[in-house]
């Protein structure tokens, strides 16, 4: 736990706006394209102040036609440009999905290296109460397609970090933040709550252990990461040790700094808020049990939104998405 | 036109009564999601009440309050659906941007765009059905620039099926003013689909009646679809909760001049209504609303033991 | 193997066609809708003949607009009919996703149960050398996102069967249909190549041990069975008896079957036409794993296109679809 | 006009004969995934070569190697690419329906109505650029009624783009006859968009090449969007192993009457020229695509061991 207030207490919101503002002055082919990306700066506030800033070309408000603006990221980056598209939802993928996983995906492959595809996708996922259409976090979706990178951070210093190397990055990135984190400020962090003002990068497809410990591995991404850690300080209490990896990226998947540490504990706990079945817990559990052998491992678990829909009641809500008492009873009954 | 105004008034007010309701839950918590409401919109649902059949099919928006109550959805499981009640529409599963009433053919969809398809659907339906029903897709003035807005059109056209798109252009979509991002209006596109274009004054219900009317008797009778496009202006931010910053306070404080409620008020004092009449409608759609609520707050949250269900018939066989 | 030849020797097509001729016969509320469906009959065939009987609007010629036809089946379905979409092929979905997994997947939850969404959604997957905008399987994609049974026959009979039960399903169903096989006549196929004229179903979500042996397991699904029966006949003249699973359907996922076959044979090949990563290997693996406890395995495997596009030029394809020789060689492997 | 016409039979001769190579490519397995051939629609290409500059962007489709000879793309690296070569512009993973040439900025896609987003972005870029080029957007006639088309021309016409759509209208999609299933014609659509629009006989390359002209000049001087839609035949199937039952024997005979190269002959023999003159065209394009063929051919596969590459810059981790 972060004892001392962080020197800046923003919305990890206005931490993303900065990387990005960053970014742009430091490299003027990054423009931004979406839904109320310019005058209103982003629905959670993750690119004001571009547009003043940029101008309104650069940083352009779209109509509703995420198939055509999402395409032009293809055609910006053929013509030399690093386009960030903004999908406000992450549930919206799917008017437009085509470009992103045909095109831009595809593209570098497809012209047997011949051209780069340098754009960011940045959308919000997860749960605030917004029902089936508005909850998703699908990162499951996006890793299974290939030609991808995907990053989804847990903490104000990972959003900025993560957000200036998706946009240095010369592959395409989808980087989804989670709506929840958007509107929460550093002082709501227990890790990675200090961000400072200058450029820096987080990389991509490194996990990080944002707390040590030695009975169960916990591997999770994302909004996640806060309730593992609260369901971590609960279960010392009862002395069990939890270590909690923070995976951040989705594709390339840290699979050594997962393994390395289920080498220790022998048991994984991999929680998730995207669906549970045919996303990142199989792959992340079948990984690890290719690099250390079934002998290797002696419990694995995992949570995620098990195969249903986001639910509209709170009471519905709460049973199917992970939170800090559905890990802690998880880890228990793995301990014991 | 004096009685139907009258009767639009009594309409818009409950309108207005059930968004506050609304506006309620939201502040209270009750409603811990998002929620859209059409305040200064009601004299589009009161034009469209009682134009359509029980089997005509209406498909509506993340805006869709006015819509359900205009098709003759039931009030209270549809407000309880929105406090996320056991006794909901939907059991609380839906909420308020996903409202299904199969028996009157409505429903909604939170995903802009989505509407036009999924009505074209049920247009398809009546003409393989054989009957004169006809089916109603909303949108708003943002998605008329959507994909799914100009291929649902073409297949009406094409086919010439009973579809009317009922556009609400208040001319923004969230922040974006619409018309600085579209190159033509809804209404100038109705040729490219070989379909019926007309615009209309949404903030006086009997025009919107008319002009709604006219679309949905052109689709009964076979004519093919319609584009009826109704001008509006959205009084509160997109969401509740949203700060509206990209408004100035002046061209907010402009809108109450658009307000439809007191338009009609205005109109029907110089027919000759008196104050305490119209006051009385009022009054009858605030307390219509109070007991709804009531009754509403009365019933239990779901039992999340059932949070799993309905997800298909058959299970999918996923670990738990 | 089969050693005498089918009574009858049509396409794989013609089958698929012959199901929905009589389930259409049996379901008047059955409608298809798709580009080239009536009048062409399909690009492959599977639609032969309907238009000619059932006419041209139960059977209806659409325009190349996806997403209206798509979103057609969602309100058709509330209409009380039964459609069935075609999606060309498989990697077109990216045009209308939102349909399928927003609105077709959820509706029956979004509404507590009240809206029923028996829609079949058609397509065709699997690699013929058409590159990578058109040899995709997708599978997985689907099947990470609930509200959705997901089936892939490899047999001519189980083509017709599960179309059958596709079609008399009240859930939604996504029909992937390998390109390679609809061209395929039942004499073929070593495996269920004796098509009845008459109404059958195989139900949904059970596998078929299409193979019996006690080494090593694979499991498989759609043209990759015949890979694998054609590796298991090559490794068993080496004196290594390998089970071949037929998955069938990818949701709902017949754990069971294989994970019988495991506890016998310790050993588990999952092979996979999809992208190998977050998709069906990682999900059947994972799941083998927590119904066998570490214990219950010795070596688990797996193959598929490794997160790769798919390339134009035969020699790339063949370096990156798993086929019978590479099959062999991971049993190989694994068997040693 | 009979210098240009001229000029235009040898483009298209060039064209034919770049498809008939590609026929051979079929027959002899050496191309194994789908080829769409331009074959009865060469007018369009020759209308359109020589009109764009290098740093236009040309954004094209499935039947799109016209289209590629137009923009200048080198012939052979593109018969090698379709010939699945190592040697290909690609080197060899694209295939016919992907093909870059990053320099010329010519792209295209096998997805119906993808091209257009993509030009869009080109259009975008050279606006940001605060250059006069220009991007062009092939779609067949079955692509205007995907959403792309449409959310790409607003956009276009919103935003003044020097966009310039051509629809090559064969007027079939496969099988489906197009005027069937759209509810109006393209050009009838361009006011939906602020566009200009203008339908040209696509069997006359001059006419093309004027109504074509037209359009990249009015992009160039910051009119906006245009619509050029140019109607022609398609006279083989689909896909080379379509067999293309779903039109009659008679129609398929008849499309020789539309013959833009049978044509040009007619018209160039009647304004004097000779038939020997004209045959020398032929040989040396038959004459220049026997001997690509053969280096060509003479080229490798692509090594297998290089699949993996090119997928991402930095690596992403996934298992083997
Ligand atoms: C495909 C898609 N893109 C974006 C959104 C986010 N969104 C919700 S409502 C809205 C604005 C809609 O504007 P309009 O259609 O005019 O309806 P209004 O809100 O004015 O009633 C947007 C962008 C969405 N729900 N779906
Ligand atoms: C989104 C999408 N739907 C369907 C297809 C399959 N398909 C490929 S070409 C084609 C017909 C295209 O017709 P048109 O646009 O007129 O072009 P033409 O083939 O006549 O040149 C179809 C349906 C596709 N590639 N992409
Ligand atoms: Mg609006
Ligand atoms: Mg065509």
């Amino acid at each position: 736990m972060t004892t001392s207030a962080p020197t800046r207490n923003l919305n990890v919101s206005s931490y993303i706006a900065e990387a990005i503002r960053l970014e742009m002055e430091a490299d003027d082919a990054i423009v931004v394209l979406g839904e109320d990306v310019g005058r209103q700066g982003g629905v959670f506030g993750s690119t004001r102040g571009l547009q003043k800033r940029f101008g309104d070309r650069r940083v352009l408000d779209t109509p509703i036609s995420e198939m055509a603006f999402t395409g032009m990221g293809v055609g910006l980056a053929m013509s030399g440009y690093r386009p960030m598209i903004e999908i406000m939802f992450v549930d919206f993928i799917g008017v437009c999905l085509e470009q992103v996983y045909n095109a831009i995906a595809k593209n570098r492959y497809m012209s047997g290296g011949n051209v780069a595809m340098p754009v960011v996708i940045k959308t919000a996922g997860g749960c605030i109460g917004s029902a089936a259409q508005h909850s998703q976090c699908l990162w499951g979706t996006f890793a299974h397609l290939p030609g991808m990178h995907v990053v989804a951070p847990s903490s104000p210093y990972d959003a900025k970090g993560l957000m200036a190397a998706a946009l240095q990055s010369d592959d395409p990135v989808v980087y989804i933040e989670h709506k929840a984190l958007l509107l929460s400020k550093s002082a709501d962090f227990a890790h990675g709550a200090e961000v400072p003002k200058e450029r820096y990068t987080v990389p991509i497809g490194e996990a990080a252990t944002v707390r040590d410990g030695g009975d169960v591995t916990i591997a999770t991404l994302s909004a996640n990461v806060r309730d593992a850690l609260r369901a971590a300080e609960e279960l010392s209490t009862e002395g069990i040790d939890v270590e909690v990896i923070d995976l951040r990226s989705v594709v390339p998947l840290d699979t050594a700094t997962v393994a390395a540490s289920v080498a220790r504990t022998r048991r994984l706990l991999v929680v998730d808020e995207d669906y549970l079945s045919f996303g990142l817990s199989g792959e992340l559990i079948t990984r690890v049990l290719e690099t250390l052998g079934p002998s290797g491992i002696e419990v694995v678990r995992r949570l995620g939104v098990a195969d249903v829909p986001i639910p509209a009641a709170r009471s519905l809500e709460e049973a199917v998405v992970p939170g800090a008492t559905a890990i802690a009873e998880a880890v228990r009954a793995m301990a014991s | 036109m004096s009685n139907q105004l009258h009767e639009h008034l009594a309409t818009m007010l409950r309108i207005r009564a059930f968004e506050e309701a609304c506006l309620e839950g939201v502040a209270s918590g009750e409603i811990h999601g998002e929620l859209h409401t059409a305040i200064g919109q009601e004299a589009i649902g009161a034009g469209m009440a009682g134009v359509l059949r029980d089997d005509d099919a209406l498909v509506s928006t993340h805006r869709n309050h006015a819509h359900a109550l205009a098709k003759g959805v039931p009030l209270v499981p549809m407000l309880a659906e929105i406090f996320e009640r056991a006794t909901g529409l939907c059991g609380g599963y839906g909420g308020h941007m996903h409202l299904f009433d199969r028996d009157r053919l409505f429903s909604t969809t939170g995903i802009v765009g989505a509407t036009l398809p999924v009505a074209l659907g049920h247009a398809y339906a009546m003409v393989l059905d054989g009957s004169d029903a006809v089916a109603v897709g909303v949108t708003g003035d943002g998605g008329v620039n959507t994909g799914g807005f100009h291929e649902s059109l073409n297949l009406a056209g094409a086919l010439a099926l009973p579809l009317v798109v009922l556009v609400e252009n208040n001319d923004l979509a969230i922040s974006v003013v619409s018309s600085e991002v579209s190159a033509a209006g809804s209404v100038e596109r109705a040729p490219a689909y070989a379909a019926r274009g007309q615009r209309v004054d949404g903030t006086d219900p009997v025009a919107v009646e008319a002009a709604f009317r006219a679309a949905v008797d052109h689709a009964r009778a076979g004519g093919g679809p319609s584009i009826v496009e109704a001008t509006c202006h959205r009084f509160r931010g997109h969401y509740e909760g949203d700060p509206d910053l990209y408004r100035s306070a002046e061209e907010k404080d402009a809108l109450t001049a658009h307000d439809p409620i007191a338009r009609a008020r205005r109109l029907l004092l110089a027919d000759g209504a008196t104050e305490a009449e119209l006051d009385e409608l009022a009054t009858r759609a605030r307390t219509e609303l109070e007991q709804a609520l009531a009754e509403v707050r009365a019933a239990p949250a779901p039992d999340p033991a059932g949070a799993h269900d309905h997800v298909t018939l058959l299970p999918t066989g996923g670990p738990r």
